[in-house]
């Protein structure tokens, strides 16, 4: 039994990107009238990770089973939390510093499901979607990031 | 004998040296597949790391072969 | 002894906004290349509080108490959490159904310290900020909300 | 005698009929200059439900009164 009775009527989308997308008609979408709360998550490309100077990455997807996963993901947020609606996009591809990576918003009625509903599919969709990581490093180093 | 489309990715990709092949393999499931994959190609990974998927949703190792199936042994994952 | 020892560096910023503002250019200015990570909470008016339907509201503000109290909070939230920047603006004066009321960006190297800060800054504000919210329910009954 | 110049907002506001006033007082600290306000304006708020500001600052109700002072006296908010 879900803990949202209205989760069939909620907004959950989940894709992949192959190119940059803008987050602003995105989050109109979640922008509807019964909703107070609002809450994103961003993942930017940074210039280090571990230390390491980082000069760029590229992300690879199982595409087929990465969108089949993060939909799952999203429909089980908007099954689980009381949320109006979620949608998180994710970058494949090459990726520069300062890049957009990943993105999630969530709109709900108050802000502790927005908030829990946000955290939850980040960290969901970076535990379960076959997405990899390439870095490559300052010094000529580059490899894949495997957790 | 069950005819299989593999699919690799990231690190398992590099080490196979191709991102797609064709196989045919009397594996009872899709563990011991691994096993015969990893040793023709040299993979590196341990089974219990990996994840496995059949036919574009994720598996159990205990899932038998499908005949003109599409199998992809997934490394550990690195989005977001 | 704060947490986080990068704290005199971070940009911490509190504004009270008397017109509708932009969002964009605001998170545009949290996007560091350190900072891998943002989080953001925005409150939208709902066309109902408790059941009410809702016209419409203003917010009240004690103007020189607010824009101290708030840049109070995200100072503390500076030195509380692992942050590279943060930034809350609020609205005051009128304000229609589907318009922003307050929006906090947080930046971070990780999702933990983002999506903390996030929300501790938004319950602070809600809790500590001299800003009071009046609100006019479609049945022509109005008043101020003193939770 | 101190002369303070007090500020209303919201319901509290509403209440006194005005968003400010200038007052003399002889009260010893924030808590008596409330007690006389609420006396003078029929305010029904118990002190206990809302803080003071003095000089643009949140102050502590034992607080003397500073003559040409500002105090807010601050009902429970509701931004966000």
């Amino acid at each position: 039994m879900p803990d949202n009775p209205a989760a069939v009527s909620v907004e959950a989308r989940f894709a992949l990107a192959e190119v940059p997308f803008e987050i602003a008609p995105l989050r109109q979408g979640l922008l509807l009238a019964h909703a107070g709360a609002y809450a994103s998550f961003e993942g930017w490309v940074r210039d280090h990770n571990e230390g390491r100077p980082v000069r760029g990455l590229h992300y690879e997807a199982y595409a087929a089973l990465a969108q089949a996963e993060g939909q799952r993901i999203v429909d089980e947020a908007a099954a689980r939390f009381a949320i109006a609606g979620v949608h998180c996009v994710h970058r494949t591809g090459e990726l520069a510093i300062g890049d957009l990576a990943v993105w999630v918003g969530v709109s709900a009625g108050h802000r502790d499901a927005a908030f829990a509903a946000c955290r939850w599919v980040i960290d969901e969709v970076k535990a379960r979607v076959p997405i990899w990581k390439h870095e490559r490093y300052a010094d000529g180093d580059a490899g894949w990031l495997h957790p | 004998m069950a005819t299989i489309r593999l699919l690799y990715f990231a690190s398992l990709r590099e080490a196979a040296g191709c991102d797609a092949e064709t196989v045919d393999s009397a594996a009872p499931d899709l563990a011991a597949l691994y096993a015969e994959t990893a040793a023709r190609h040299g993979l590196a990974w341990p089974r219990e790391r990996l994840r496995v998927a059949a036919d574009g949703a994720f598996a159990r190792w205990s899932d038998p072969l499908r005949d003109g199936g599409e199998v992809a042994f997934i490394p550990p994952v690195s989005g977001g």
